[in-house]
Order: structure tokens, then sequence, then C-alpha cells
């Protein structure tokens, strides 16, 4: 059962609100989504889960890259150039902290560095709170993670009610705590606190991997699929998912371009200019979803391209959930 | 009949049209991963009928995985999958002889957002269904529902429970509701121009782009969709909220005469956007205009494919209207 | 529906996009200009064989990029120059009148009207009428597009 | 057969610019003649141009003129001689002379622009003719805003030869020292359409037309309803300017009249005309608008006339008073006071305004005309032809139709005058092509992937244009747009100058488009499309933006305005021209056969039409014998020999070598389309063959209905009008011995389930009545009716029926003729009883025989045949022509022809007429080695079809199927005609329309802003 988030969160929020520009989970149109708020109240922590994961922040849908004018004039606009001072990221599950970790490896990390990203992601301090309960779509430790990972985090919370306890994990949790007078509470995070929620079983991520490299070209991709309509809803909602596609457009003389999400899932994905498309049906599409997540990351970033957040899980229209196929793998036979 | 005894018997008729050879696909519905889910399933062979289901949360249109496949196909319809098959027959994407139509009647399916909503989002961990009720297991808790409380927007204006299209018929005939009407769509009418777009514009700003309602809906069939096609790019795949509400007004006005108000976009949308809001306004003006009702009968011409003399005119401007009368003012 | 001009946009005139067949209601453009009818220029004019070949992307796309405005014109019922083009559209354009001015796109915005050859009069009635009402309303913003 | 000239002359004299010369001047120029049109007026359009609407569509007249304007003013082989007259004829058929004086116009039309500043400054204002006076223009001039020639011309008598107009002029085209120019044309035939006049209304004084100004006629009150008549189609009426309240229309007025005037003919168009003015101004007028129509008879006999009238009735409200009003008073106020007998009393009614009905009525320019020609006239000044040969005039390869022939029409015009086409090329078959002109052109220049370089010609037009617009700055805009390489601005865009310009600059500059910024496509287009082959290049790389019709003359007093519109104009253009595509025309080969379907008049006489054409010909008839309903038929109303001409006609066809005859048979199936038809026709001895053909014509003809009811088949005196033909020509004792004959009129027509005129009843009731009476002096014949319909020239016949002792008596279609068996001693007597409506007093007849006048009904194989060659049927179940006043023998698929009874019920001599003009059309066809396919039609992607077939189902032209193999839409471009209905429909993208894709118009609509920021 939800029980509304404690005195001492709502009192850190405020503190917040003072020295950062605070986004945290609001209820827009009866669902909760990650905005900006300008007072504590505004928060919808007790809210359940945000419908879409936080990664609009530092990986927006649609980014302008730059504009020019077709008619020769200086009427084009300059791209945005992001956030002015320090952005608090509040009240995220720590499998959304952990997604960002993963976004950090792929795209502000190693040789190749997204600019745009990282405009964004360094004026960003994430804050989460520790989850007291599960879902039935939750599967955090299914992917390596648990209710209090602190990977991604820069703070991780527990909510105690009247109070909350901190660990403060990065550097920049440390400024931040500095700013507001929060305090590390090692003390905390030794507090039992009863049992940690279930999140789905713990499962052999390396032989997980070694099975599914061993099936790509498998017929059960075909019958996985059968039901797959090609929608992007598993790879929008999903924290990890970071592919993108760059558009130009044009209007009244301006021209624009920039980066939208792109998904695996649909078929122009991989469509080349000619009309042939390598992954030519829902299989081939759904097996590059799975391999990425569970095989391909693993490979380049030394994690999991999944944090069992569950949103796919639960708003899969014809419920495909990537938790069956998993386990199929996993199962006696090797193979599902 | 009870909801157990359709499953039996669609399970049987299921077997029995594999076994023959009659058909060499099933398409129905099984017991999803969580309760209140349930999942397309596609059987090919007599044996696994039993994974074969039906409750309320079939709310899926099945008409959506029929195209393209070959073979003699039987579905296990609704109502709405069987109107959406009728149009699609219509539109040469099925032939008729090629299916076999296991028709159930339908009471309207389950919202089970708005189940998760009323019990407190506390965790569903059981579902059963009698006597028009859901008995749940909610936090470890039996709570029991009304149906009726929990149907989905799109169920509870129905107008048509019964298989329009059918070669087995499971199930005793359900009532058919009085045509409700368009009430909704009046009530929203009647708001101020500006309101009625504030509320639109906050359906949309929801939009993600996902597709899911484009690519779940049984009569989106293009092999490319124009939001897709880059030349020319009528509406911009960027983040614009023209080109989003562009999109779906396009959409519904593809639709219009041929929504046969499944609901099953509303239910795939993952932010909720309540898509009805736009394809209901075509669905009324089609039916007042020109007195169509999508997927009722194979043989009505599709209303944009044809025209009347008596076609309505009055929306048109007629500028000498009134001012070249010199007796009326 | 008042004439009176919004303060703030005192001085500004409208955008319109007009498509219109080139049977008859191009035509009676041609006869408009032939007749020296004066109308306000806030009209563009685009040249389509029948009004049938409105798509309505055509119509959405105009607003999308910037008219505050659309006029479409065709021929009279019977007049069609391809027997019933302009009928079969006739259903179309209910509907997108319909769908858009629900939508919240004020009505006063989007136009559909008959001229024949011969009414170059009616044309230039039928541009001064809409160029109005559409500069009462303002500048359209429903669904002009603004890059994010 | 006609005698055919050995070397003719490819030449044909046309006389008259109306809708029946410009109808015959396109089918003969555009099946291989050479035309001269001859107009004694300054532009072509006549009669027609002036009408407001045509019944019974209500299409706008103009609307659907204008293009045949354009067309024949454009068309190579068509040479317009306006303000023309014929001086003489001299020559045998074949090689005739003409000789014919062209007046001066004193404007050259080569240069002349139509831009009407000349008017602008003309001192002199005189009454407008052509809105019957009720404006006016100047003494230079142009007839109507439309009128073809464009060029404007000088009334000499008004003129004051001040030279304002030469010196404001331009163009240089003014020359006041023009002289009339005689022409000697050498021409195989001539094709007489000099069309009619209206009756001058103040021969009756009684109507005070004339005197009282709210007293008009027909005509002036089209012009009055018209958009670019005086009121600009403000309906006002002439005394005071208000809105008429109450109107009057008043039948008859200079037709069916001995007493006043001396035409005893009926005008035949006067009634639905009247019906359609009525039902305009009720919906141009205010809601209350109250029309009455006073008539005799209401003769609403042609084709959807009778549902027009029921409509206008019911629907519409308008009132039908059958009462001859014979005087109209005047009250102080200027409305009118008209007296009329009702119910035993004389009432008396006000009326805001009287329209008059004039008749139609020959001039003496046309009485001029044919003694010139040699031809004869009746006593009313019409062309005397004959009945079995309704085009021939009495002078060898002069041919005449429309209201020249007696009362027309505009369908029936349309129709004559393709029928005179078809004989003048019948005549001429020998000598087709000889003397026509075609153009060569360069080949075109290789385009395949070069980049856009725009040239754009921004056309000032003297000071048409630049005189408000700033040419200059429009083409300094022109410069910057990208992939523009060459702009430059011009006086006037279209002089020779500029084409050899425009020439020029493509070659130098490397041009692969070009724009033209000037005045309207509509009539410009296919001058710089010439240019632009001319240069090398596709015509399709040609784009027009019309910166004159649409900025300088509509925006006058805001040049700022209207240059940043023009440059608006321009930039989507150049726009759209940066994606145009050249777009290729295919050659769809023609089989010079044609298959007529239909072994009675229509049917042979089209097949012999053809035959004479030159063309193949396969009849085939599904009976075992040639003739079809005129079998039964022995002689017409005027006592023409129908037996023998059948009999003369079912030989010829039999023995013509072209003609492949196939009795007994039947079309089983239809494949292909227009130029190769692949027909399966299945023999008597069912053998089934296939037959390839360009062309079809159906004329497979209708029925007799069988009557219900009036003890029809219960009592042997009670016959069907052709069965009682049939007892007459035999000598039948019984009709040769009768005392009492009752003839019904309507017998199952102009009721619920038949709710059409069967049209030739009437006559046939009166040739009945008078060869009965020729027989049996003493027979009494009482004719039983509801409107006699003895429409045009026929209505001599009725006088003469009257004067002979027929008895007509009106029934009202609710309180029917009953027949009862009556009780007479010596034999089975008939008792007939009905109500006179006009004595209002109910009699009772003893007939020996009662004649029933049945309905013409539909033929049984219609339906089937209209599904083989897919074209529609109307409501009643004829065969429905592509356009009731233009397309009266066309289908809108093309290469489909009908005549005779299959399109709907007419006599014997309109179906030979209608016979000729199917024929003459599919000459059209069959006279060419390919058609043309491709340019602007439909495309299909088939990777983006999903074969959904919504574009088959909305084409009109059935241009579009689905595939059954591929399940992918294919688009016929024979028979595509452009419209792009298909294209909009399509959900899926898959179908585009060259010349006007969704990428082009994409890109004009993104570029029609001016791209200021903060728009």
């Amino acid at each position: 059962m939800r029980r509304p988030p404690g005195r001492g969160i709502t009192d850190l929020v405020e503190r917040l609100l003072t020295v950062a520009e605070v986004y945290a989970p609001v209820e827009r149109d009866q669902s909760v989504v990650f905005d900006r708020i300008e007072s504590a109240r505004e928060a919808a922590i007790d809210r359940g889960p945000a419908a879409l994961s936080p990664k609009n922040l530092v990986f927006p849908r649609c980014e302008m890259l730059l504009s020019s004018s077709t008619r020769g004039d200086e009427s084009g606009r300059a791209p945005d150039p992001g956030p002015g001072g320090p952005r608090v990221l509040f009240g995220v599950r720590p499998c959304d902290a952990r997604a960002i970790a993963l976004l950090d490896r792929i795209l502000g990390g190693g040789e190749k560095t997204d600019s745009y990203y990282i405009r964004r992601r360094e004026s960003l301090v994430v804050i989460s709170i520790g989850c007291t309960e599960s879902l039935e779509t939750c599967f955090c430790e299914t992917t390596g993670g648990g209710p209090r990972s602190t990977e991604g985090s820069d703070i991780l919370l527990e909510d105690l009610g009247d109070r909350c306890e901190a660990s403060i994990i990065t550097e920049k949790g440390v400024w931040l705590a500095g700013q507001i007078g929060l305090e590390h509470d090692p003390a905390g995070a030794r507090t039992p606190r009863g049992p940690a929620p279930p999140a789905g079983p713990a499962a052999d991520l390396a032989e997980l991997k070694k099975r599914l490299d061993r099936s790509f070209e498998d017929q059960c991709w075909r019958d996985i699929a059968l039901k797959c309509i090609g929608c992007g809803v598993c790879t929008f909602l999903c924290p990890a998912c970071h592919c993108f596609d760059v558009i130009d457009e044009e209007t009244a003389g301006v021209r624009v371009r920039s980066r939208i999400w792109d998904s695996c899932q649909f078929p122009a994905f991989t469509e080349q200019a000619s009309g042939y498309n390598p992954r030519p049906s829902a299989a081939e599409r759904f097996r590059q979803r799975v391999m990425h997540k569970f095989s391909y990351c693993i490979e380049r970033y030394g994690m999991p391209g999944c944090v069992g957040c569950g949103r796919c899980v639960s708003r899969c229209p014809v419920n495909l959930d990537i938790r069956t196929v998993t386990a199929s793998f996993l199962g006696d036979g090797g193979e599902p | 009949m009870e909801a157990s005894a359709i499953v039996r018997t669609v399970r049987e008729r299921a077997a029995e049209l594999l076994a023959s050879g009659r058909v060499d696909l099933v398409i129905g519905f099984e017991q999803g991963s969580m309760p209140m889910r349930a999942a397309p399933c596609f059987v090919s062979d007599a044996d696994g009928t039993d994974r074969l289901v039906w409750n309320s949360f079939c709310g899926v249109n099945l008409a959506r995985f029929l195209r393209g496949r070959h073979g003699r196909i039987a579905v296990v319809a609704k109502a709405c999958d069987t109107r959406a098959l009728v149009e699609l027959i219509k539109e040469n994407q099925l032939c008729r002889t090629d299916m076999v139509v296991i028709g159930v009647p339908c009471a309207g399916m389950v919202d089970s957002a708005a189940v998760e909503e009323i019990t407190g989002h506390a965790g569903i961990t059981g579902v059963e269904e009698a006597d028009g009720r859901l008995l749940l297991t909610a936090g470890g808790s039996p709570v029991s529902l009304p149906r009726e409380d929990v149907l989905c927007r799109s169920c509870r204006r129905c107008s048509t429970r019964n298989p329009v299209i059918c070669d087995i018929a499971v199930g005793e005939r359900a009532p058919e509701p009085e045509i409700p009407g368009f009430l909704d769509v009046d009530q929203f009418a009647a708001l101020p121009s500006e309101e009625r777009r504030t509320r639109i514009e906050a359906e949309m700003k929801r939009c993600i782009r996902c597709n899911a309602c484009r690519n779940v809906c049984p009569m989106c069939y293009c092999v490319r969709c124009f939001a897709d096609d880059a030349f020319p790019q009528w509406v911009g795949r960027g983040g614009d909220p023209g080109s989003v509400m562009s999109f779906h007004l396009v959409r519904a006005l593809h639709l219009a005469g041929r929504c046969v108000e499944c609901g099953a976009c509303e239910r795939a949308c993952p932010t909720g956007v309540d898509l009805g809001i736009l394809n209901r306004r075509m669905s009324a003006d089609v039916y007042r205009h020109f007195g169509y009702r999508p997927g009722m009968a194979p043989e009505i011409p599709s209303p944009l494919s044809t025209f009347s003399p008596g076609d309505p005119e009055d929306f048109m401007l007629e500028p000498d209207r009134g001012r070249s009368c010199g007796c009326g003012g | 529906m008042t004439t009176g001009e919004n303060p703030s946009t005192a001085g500004w005139e409208p955008g319109i996009v007009a498509f219109l067949c080139n049977w008859c209601s191009y035509a009676g453009a041609d006869s408009a200009g032939v007749g020296r009818h004066q109308y306000p220029s806030s009209v563009r004019i685009i040249r389509v064989p029948c009004a049938g070949r409105i798509s309505p992307f055509f119509i959405i796309s105009a607003f999308l990029e910037g008219a505050d405005g659309v006029l479409v014109s065709g021929c009279h019922p019977g007049d069609c120059h391809y027997t019933s083009g302009n009928l079969i559209a006739r259903r179309r354009f209910i509907l997108l009148k319909s769908l858009l001015e629900h939508a919240g796109v004020e009505e006063g915005r989007l136009w559909f009207t008959w001229v024949s050859a011969s009414e170059g009069g009616r044309f230039a009635a039928v541009v001064d009428t809409v160029t109005k009402r559409v500069r009462a309303l303002g500048p359209a913003s429903c669904l002009r597009r603004r890059f994010i | 057969m006609t005698m055919k000239p050995a070397e003719p002359t490819g030449a044909v004299l046309v006389i008259g610019g109306g809708i029946g010369g410009i109808q015959a001047s396109l089918d003969l120029a555009n099946s291989g003649f050479r035309v001269y049109l001859l107009e004694r007026l300054g532009a072509i359009g006549g009669a027609m141009a002036a009408l407001d609407k045509t019944f019974p569509t209500n299409d706008c007249s103009m609307c659907i003129l204008s293009p045949k304007l354009v067309e024949c003013g454009r068309h190579l082989n068509i040479e317009l001689l306006t303000n023309s007259e014929l001086l003489a004829l001299e020559g045998v058929p074949g090689a005739f002379i003409a000789t014919v004086e062209q007046k001066p116009r004193y404007v050259d039309i080569e240069k002349c622009t139509g831009c009407g500043e000349c008017a602008g400054v003309c001192p002199v204002r005189l009454p407008d003719a052509f809105n019957r006076g009720f404006s006016t223009r100047k003494a230079i001039y142009r007839l109507y805003e439309q009128a073809h020639p464009p060029a404007y011309q000088i009334d000499m008598n008004a003129c004051r030869r001040c030279g304002l107009c030469a010196r404001t002029c331009a163009a240089w085209a003014v020359d006041l020292s023009m002289e009339p120019v005689t022409h000697r044309l050498e021409v195989g035939a001539v094709v007489a359409c000099p069309g009619f006049e209206t009756f001058d209304a103040a021969r009756i004084a009684n109507y005070g037309y004339g005197l009282f100004p709210n007293v008009i006629t027909g005509i002036e009150f089209e012009r009055i309803l018209s958009a670019s008549g005086p009121t600009r189609g403000n309906l006002r009426r002439p005394s005071d300017g208000r809105m008429p309240r109450r109107i009057a229309w008043i039948q008859c007025v200079g037709s069916r009249d001995i007493h006043r005037v001396n035409n005893g003919y009926c005008s035949s168009v006067c009634c639905t005309s009247a019906i359609k003015e009525a039902v305009v101004a009720r919906e141009h007028g205010c809601p209350d608008l109250e029309a009455t129509v006073f008539h005799i008879d209401i003769r609403t006999h042609g084709k959807g006339f009778e549902r027009y009238f029921d409509r206008a009735r019911n629907e519409h409200g308008v009132r039908f008073a059958r009462s001859e009003i014979h005087r109209v008073f005047q009250d102080a106020s200027g409305d009118l006071i008209l007296r009329y007998p009702e119910g035993g009393a004389v009432r008396e009614e006000v009326f805001d305004l009287v329209v008059l009905s004039t008749g139609m009525v020959q001039s003496a320019a046309n009485r001029e005309l044919a003694a010139r020609l040699g031809i004869e006239l009746d006593e009313h000044g019409f062309c005397v032809t004959d009945t079995l040969s309704p085009v021939d005039t009495s002078v060898p390869g002069v041919f005449a139709a429309g209201a020249f022939t007696g009362p027309r029409d505009i369908p029936e015009t349309v129709m004559g005058a393709s029928a005179a086409a078809s004989r003048a090329a019948e005549l001429l078959s020998r000598a087709r092509h000889s003397s026509t002109r075609s153009r060569k052109y360069p080949p075109e220049k290789p385009f395949g992937g070069s980049r856009p370089r725009i040239g754009v010609f921004v056309c000032r037009c003297g000071i048409n244009i630049a005189g408000v617009v700033d040419v200059e700055a429009v083409r300094d805009h022109a410069a910057g747009l990208p992939n523009v390489v060459y702009a430059v601005d011009t006086l006037f865009a279209c002089s020779q100058d500029s084409q050899r310009m425009i020439r020029e600059a493509v070659s130098e500059h490397g041009l692969n488009r070009v724009v033209v910024a000037a005045c309207t496509p509509r009539t410009h287009e296919p001058l710089f499309q010439e240019t632009l082959r001319e240069a090398g290049l596709n015509k399709h790389l040609f784009e027009m933006a019309n910166i004159r019709d649409q900025c300088s003359w509509v925006h006058q007093a805001e040049p700022g305005n209207a240059t940043a519109k023009a440059m608006d104009l321009v930039r989507m253009s150049a726009a759209r021209a940066r994606l145009m595509k050249p777009l290729a025309q295919t050659s769809v080969g023609v089989e010079r056969s044609a298959l007529v379907i239909g072994g009675g008049v229509a049917g042979m006489v089209s097949a012999s039409a053809l035959a004479d054409q030159g063309f193949g010909v396969h009849l085939v008839e599904s009976s075992g014998r040639l003739g079809g309903n005129a079998l039964r038929l022995r002689s017409t109303l005027d006592g023409s020999d129908v037996a023998s001409f059948v009999k003369g006609l079912s030989e010829r066809v039999s023995n013509d070598p072209s003609i492949d005859l196939h009795l007994g048979a039947q079309v089983t199936d239809v494949a292909g389309f227009v130029g190769s038809f692949r027909s399966t026709v299945e023999e008597a001895d069912g053998r089934r063959v296939e037959i390839v053909h360009g062309a079809a014509v159906i004329a497979t003809g209708a029925e007799p209905h069988t009557p219900s009811g009036f003890l029809y088949g219960l009592d042997p005196g009670v016959l069907t009008l052709p069965q009682l033909e049939e007892r007459i020509s035999a000598g039948d004792p019984v009709a040769a011995s009768c005392r009492n004959v009752v003839l019904i009129q309507c017998a199952g027509s102009r009721e619920p389930g038949r709710p059409w005129c069967s049209r030739v009843c009437c006559s046939e009731s009166l040739k009945l009545a008078l060869e009965m009476l020729d027989r049996n002096p003493g027979i009494r014949i009482y004719i039983l009716y509801r409107d006699i319909r003895t429409y045009g020239l026929r209505e001599k016949y009725y006088l003469e029926a009257r004067e002979r002792g027929v008895r007509f008596l009106r029934y009202d279609p609710d309180d029917p003729p009953v027949i009862e068996r009556g009780d007479r001693e010596g034999g089975a007597g008939l008792r007939v009883t009905a109500t006179d409506t006009v004595l209002g007093e109910r009699f009772t007849i003893d007939a020996d025989l009662v004649g029933l006048a049945v309905a013409v009904v539909p033929s049984g194989s219609s339906r089937r045949l209209a599904g083989l060659f897919k074209v529609p049927l109307d409501e009643d179940g004829f065969f429905m022509e592509a356009h009731a006043k233009l397309r009266p023998v066309d289908f809108p698929t093309d290469g489909v022809f009908v005549c005779g009874l299959a399109h709907g019920p007419k006599t014997i001599d309109e179906s030979i007429v209608q016979a000729g003009a199917a024929a003459a059309r599919a000459s059209l066809v069959l006279c060419r080695d390919s058609i043309e396919a491709g340019g602007t039609v439909c495309v299909i992607d088939s990777a983006k079809c999903s074969g959904c077939g919504i574009c088959a189902l909305v084409c009109p032209f059935r241009a579009v199927e689905i595939d059954a193999e591929e399940h992918r839409a294919i688009v016929n471009e024979a028979l595509c005609k452009g419209c792009g209905l298909c294209v909009a429909s399509c959900r899926s993208g898959a179908a585009d329309l060259g010349g006007f894709t969704d990428a082009e118009i994409h890109a004009m609509i993104g570029s029609f802003t001016s791209g200021n920021a903060g728009r």
C-alpha cells in the first residue's frame, strides 16, 4: 500500500527549491511524469512510479541540434543552450537512476561523447528514494539492480516518515548536500527497515547472455514476436533506451535539424535507402531489443541495457513480457 | 453462458477446426503474464488450444493480426473485431472465404487501469469473474467490483455487442444496448472553442509518438504511414505541437467511416491519450451526415467512396446568403 | 462576429491559402480580375485540377505552415469538369471542417464554397467575407508549427 | 449511300459560333479536317453564353461552355473568322468555294492581350446589347467577360475616333485604319448552325413589353440572374431596383400563336426554361419569392425534364397555372396586374415582375444566309430538312443543325452538330488529314539527374501589371530564390519577341524549368508550353504565377500589398518548379473499327455513318432481324415512309463490305479500353468470337411498356398505340369501320414508377388519329391527355387535328379515365368515363377501340450491357450520358457512346440525329493512329499501395483497377483524366498526380509565407 511521503521529504524538497531547479514526479492529467516543480506540494512521490521515465531530462524526445534560415537572412535560431544552472532530479526510483548510469556510460563516456547529452547531464543532480514496496511488474533484481541500488544516484534517500536518511554517494551529492544542509547518515544505511521488497528473481546475467548469443538464429524469435505490433511503447518508456534519429524540418523559412527518439521496433529503423531492410520483420526487431539489452550492453558497457523498471511490462499493448522471454531462455532446456 | 463454458466451447471448436484441417491457424487470447492481462495467441495445432481463454481483458482487436498471413485462419472475435473484419474485407485486405469467425458475444471489456485506480494501486494478484462482478485479490485482500463500473471507455458507449459476421457462434447472444448516440461528442462540442482546444492540446501534449495507437489499430495497415513519410513530409516527426496534433487529426480523418470504435488505440496508449475525443467526432459525423456505421454490412459502400446529391451543404460559405435579399433584412 | 480589430494586431493582415479547382473557381478568380472586382490581398491561390484533388493534408499543412485561414472552392454541384469530384470531395470537406473545429481551430478559419467560372463578383465577395472573418480572429496558432 | 467526290477538299466551313458551330468545329477538327468557323459577332459563344444556368441540372452555363471556347480558340485546325459573313458559295459537294467577308475589328487579335485599358479610357458609353441593354459598355468593348477570342473590338457606329484607346494600348493593338477583308475559302462541305433569335415581344402590344419596365423577356431575366450580368446575379427588377417577390412567367409568347403572330409552332424549350428560371429565382431571391408560370400545356418532354418539373412544383413551390394571359396591366407603382379565369370567375393578381417566355424565331440575317447558300426554308424561316435525313439541307454538301432547323435545346443542338459533322466527314472521308496542320518540335533535351535551373520571366503586361505591381522588385525577389539562375522582366510575356527570348534564355542559361509570372494559365499556359517544346523542354517543366488577374487587377489601390503578394506567388511557383519533372506521353494503338450494339434504326444509321467514314464496323443485333422498334412504324407524323427507309437501310447495312453483321448475337464480355476493346460476341449458333474494336456504340433501343389496368389484355378492343398502328397499317376491318376511338395519353408515363414523359406518344397519337381520319372520315376520335406535347414544328399537326374534329379532353392524373365493357348492341363495345378538367364535366364515351399511349421503358438488356461496359444508367434505367448538355452521346468512360432509345424516349428523326452524333464522336477515336496517354495522370507507387481500392471506387472514369494478382492499384493512363480524386482519397500516399504532385503542392504551401519571423 502506498503511503504519502514523510515530512522529512517535503522539508527537503522545500530546501532544494531554494538552491536549484527541481524536477520531480508530478501528476499531470491523471498520470505521473517528471516535470519542474515550484513547491513541494506538487511533488507526487506517493502516486506510484512515473508513467514516463526521467530520461527526457537528459535525452529529450525532440532536441534541436541546429537551425538556419532558408532565405539568406538571419531569421534562424540558435539551439537551446541547455540549463542555465543546477537541476535536481528528485524522487526517482533507484532503477531509473541506474538507467542514467547506463546512459552516462553510453552517451557521456568513452571515446564518443555526446555534447548535447553532457550539457544537460553535467548540471543534473540525481536524488533517488529507496523503494519500500514493489509492483508485480518490478524486476530490478533480475537485472542486477535492487530497491536500494545507488548506481546513478548522487544521493539516495530512505523515507523514514518524519525524517529521511541520506546516503550521499558522489561529489555532486556532497556539493548539493552542502547547499541544503543535508547530512550523510551512514547510520541510517544500517537501520533495519524490514525486509526488502521482492523485485523479481535474481538471474545469472552471464548465463542469459551466453544462451541468448547462442540463440541468435533460433526460430523461437519468430514465435515470440508473433503478437508484437511493432509499436515503440517499450522503447519509448524504457529509461535506458537511447536510440535516436536526426531529422531536418522547415517552416516559414526556418530550417531545423533535430534529433528525436527512435525505436528499434519500428520497421524504418533499419530500412536502407534502397528499400532493403536487414531486420525485415518483428522477429528480428524484437530479438534486437532483447539482445541489445542483455547481450550487447553487457558486452560493451558492463551492465545490462535493462534496469527492470517494468514500464514495458505494464504498458505493452499485447502483453509481450520481456521477463517471460528472458525466463524462457534461462529455463531448463536453455532455450525456450 | 458462463465465462468458463465459453472458454470450453472456444477451445473445443478451435481444436476441431485445427484437427480437421479446416484452418491452419487459430488466433485467440491466452492468459497474460499477470492478472488482468490477456494476450493475443496463435495456435496452429489442436493440442495447443488449451491455451485459449476468454475473459474481460481480451481488449485487443484481433482483426489486426489476420492480414499478411497465409492459409486459412480462424479468429476468436468479439463484435468490434468482426466489424473491423467487415471493413477489411471491403477494403480487399482479407478474404471472407479464407477465414472462420468464432464469434463471441461481448459484454464489454474491463479497463485494468481503472481497476488499479479504484483499488489504490494495491497490486492485483488474482482476478475471477462471476455474475457481472470482478472478484479481485488486491493487496492480499478480496475485493468485489461490478464490471459495469470499470468498463473501458469505448465499451461503455458500445452499440454492437454481437458479432456482425460469424461462422461459429459461441455463447448466447448478448442483449444489444440501445444505441447510446453521441452524447459525449455533443457535450464536448458544446464547449467554447477555446476550451475544446485547451482540452485537446492537453491530451496531445501527452503523446510521445510511439505509434502504439496506430500499430494496434486493425484499420491502420498502410505499407508506409504518412507520418513516417519524408517526401513530402506533411506532418513533422519532431516535437512541435502542431505536428503532433496534425498526426492525430489526419489519423482520425483516415479512420473516418472506417473506425469500428473498438477502443484498442486508447487501451494501447501508454500515456492514456483520449484518442476517442477525435475519432468519436468522425463517427458521429459519418453516422449523422451519411447514415453510415462502419463494419455493419459488407455490401454498403464506404461513405467516402461515394456521395449523395443531398449531402449537407450548410457548412459551406454562401456569401450572398441573406445579403441579396431585400425583404428579409 | 465583430469585425473590430484586436488592438494588439492592428495593422496585421492575415495570410490565407486558397485551393481552387482549375475549371470553375480558378476561372472565377480570373473573372474577378477581368471584371476588376477589388478584394483584399490576403489570399494566395494554389490551383488544382479539381476540388477532388484537395487532400486533407493540403489544408492541415497550410495551417501548419502558418496560414491564418484556408479557403477551398470548387465547381457548383453538377458543374464538375470530372463529373462528381466535387461531390466526393464535399464529403471529405464536411468531416475535415467538423474535425478541425472540434479540435479547437476557430470557426471562421476554414472555408469551403463553390464559385463558378462566371462568378467573379462572387469570388471577390467570398475573399472579402473570409478575410474579414479571419482578420477578426487574429493570427492562427492552433496548428502552426513552432520548433522546440 | 452518299455519292462521294473522288478528290474532295479536306476542309469544312462551319457557320455560326454558337454551341452548335463550336461542337461541329471541334468534332471535325479533331477528326482530321480543317475548319473555318464563321461568326457574325466579335466572339464565339452564341446564345449559350448569355444563359445563367442550364436545365435540368442547373449547371452554370459559362462553366461548361468556356473550356470549349478556349479549345476552339486555340485549335491548330480551327480558323476563327469573327465579324464575318458568308457572301457566296459556289462549286459542288466536296469542292466548294466560299466567299467570306470579314469586317474590320480595329484591334489586332494577335496583339491584344485583353487587358481592357482601352475600354477604361474610351469616352463613349452605350447600352450593352449582350446584357440586353440593362448595362452599358464602351465603344471599344468585348462581347462578354469570358469572350473568345479575348481581344477587344471597336463598334465603329459609336466610335468618335478620338484615338484615346490607340494611345493607351501598350501592345499597339488598336488600328483604326483596318479595312474589310474578303476570304476565298476552299471547303468540301458546309455545316450551318447560325442559331436563332428570340421573338420580339414588343410585337404583342398587350403585354406592354417596352412600355412597362418590369415586363422583361426570359433571356433578359437570365442576364439578371447571371453572376456576370448587369446586376452581378442580384435579382432586381428594372423599374426601381427592388427585389421582386412575386414573379409571373407567361409562356408561349410568340409561339403556338397563329392569331396575334403567325407562329404556329412550339418553341420547345421555353417551358423547361421558365421552370429553371423560376427555380433559380427562388434560390437567388428572397425566401418567400412566389413564382407562377402561366401556361397552355407544360412541355417537359426532354430527358429528366419531367422530374425537374415535379421538383419545381413539389420541392421549390413553383406554382403552375393553366391559363392563357391576354393582357398585362401596370399600376402606378410599376407593379403588374394579370387577369385570368379561375374556377369560372376572373381572378386578378398583382406581380412585381413579369417574364415573357419568348419563342425562337429565325432572323432576317439567317434568311439572307440561306439564300446565299441556296437552301430551302420553311414558312417560318427554319431550314428544311428531311425527317429521315435530318441534318441534310436541300443543297448536297450543306448540312445544318441546331435551332436553324427548328426549335432545339442545347443537347439537341450539340447532337445535331455532331451528326452534321459526321455527314460532312462521310462526304469528305477520302480527304481526312489532307488539309490539317500539325506542329513539329525538336527532341526533348535529356533531363535525368539535372539540378534545377529555373528561369523566371516577369511580365509587365504593358501597364496592366507594372502599373500596380513593382515588377522590378518581383524580378529581383525571384532572382534571389533557390535554384533560380535567371530572372528578367518583359513588356508582354505572350508576345512573339518574348517567346524568342524564352527560347534563347533556355539555351543560353541552360534552364530546365521555366516560370512565367503573368496572367492566367487557363488561357496562356498552352502558348508557353509550346515555346518550351520548341526550346527542347518537356512542356510540364512550366509553371505560371498569375500576378495580373490575382494581383494588379484586383488590388489596384494597394500597390505595396499587390507587390508583396506577387512575390509570394512567384516564390510559390519557383518552389513548385524546383520539383517539377518531365512527364512522358505514351501512345496507345487504335483499332480502327467500331462495335455497334443494336440493329435498330439508331444502330444501323450509326454503323453506316461509320462505314461511310471509312471505318470497319461490327453490328451486333440480338434478334434475327434488323429494324428494331421501327419495324412497327409505317410512317412518321409528317408522312415520311419509315417502312421503305428501314428496308433500304437494312439492305445497305447488310451489303456493306465494311460492316460485319452479327444477327441473333449477343455481347457477353468486354475487356480493354478506348482504342483497343476486346469484346466477346456469342453468335446465333453459340460460337464465341472475339472482336477487337477501338470504340463502341450502344444502340440497344427501348421497349413499349406493357400496361396494367385499362382492361388491357382483358378486352381485345384495348390496344397499345404500336398495336393499333399495326392494325391500321394492316387494313384491319374493325379499325377501318370504327365510329368512336379513344386514345389515352400518358398510359404509364409521368406517374410514380415511371416519372418520365415518353415524348413520342402525343405525336404518335396525332399521327394515328389523322391517319384514321384519312381512311374513315366519319370516325370520331377522342384524345384524353394531360398535356399535349407536340413540341417544335409538330405543333401544326395538333392544329390540324383540332381543325379536323379530333376531340381533346384533358384529364387529371388523380382522376384517370376508367374503361369498362360497354353494353352496346352489336359487339364488344367499351365505355370510357373521365372528367374533362377544362369544362369540369364528367363524360362518357362509347368506344369501339381504345388506344393506350404506353410508356417507353428501358430495354431489359441495358443493365447487363451497362455492367459489361462499366457505364452508368440513370435512375429510370436508361443509359446516362456523360453530360446532359454538352456530351449527350458520350459516357464518362472513353470510347463508348450511346444513341437512340437506349438513351431515352425520342422520335425516329431524333434517333437518326443522335446516331450520327455517336458516329461522329466515335470517329474522333477511330481516325487516329494512336491515343496519347500520360502527362497529367495518376501514378501509383506500388510499393506503398495496399490495394484497398478506394481509388478504383472513386474514379469517375474507371481508369483505376485493383490488379487481382498483385493486389495493387493500376492506372490506365489512356482513361485517366487527371482529376486527382483518387490521389486525395488514397490514405497510403501511393497515388500521386503527375503535374500536381503532393510534393509540388506541399512545396507551394510551405513557401507561401514570406517567412517574416514572428508572423
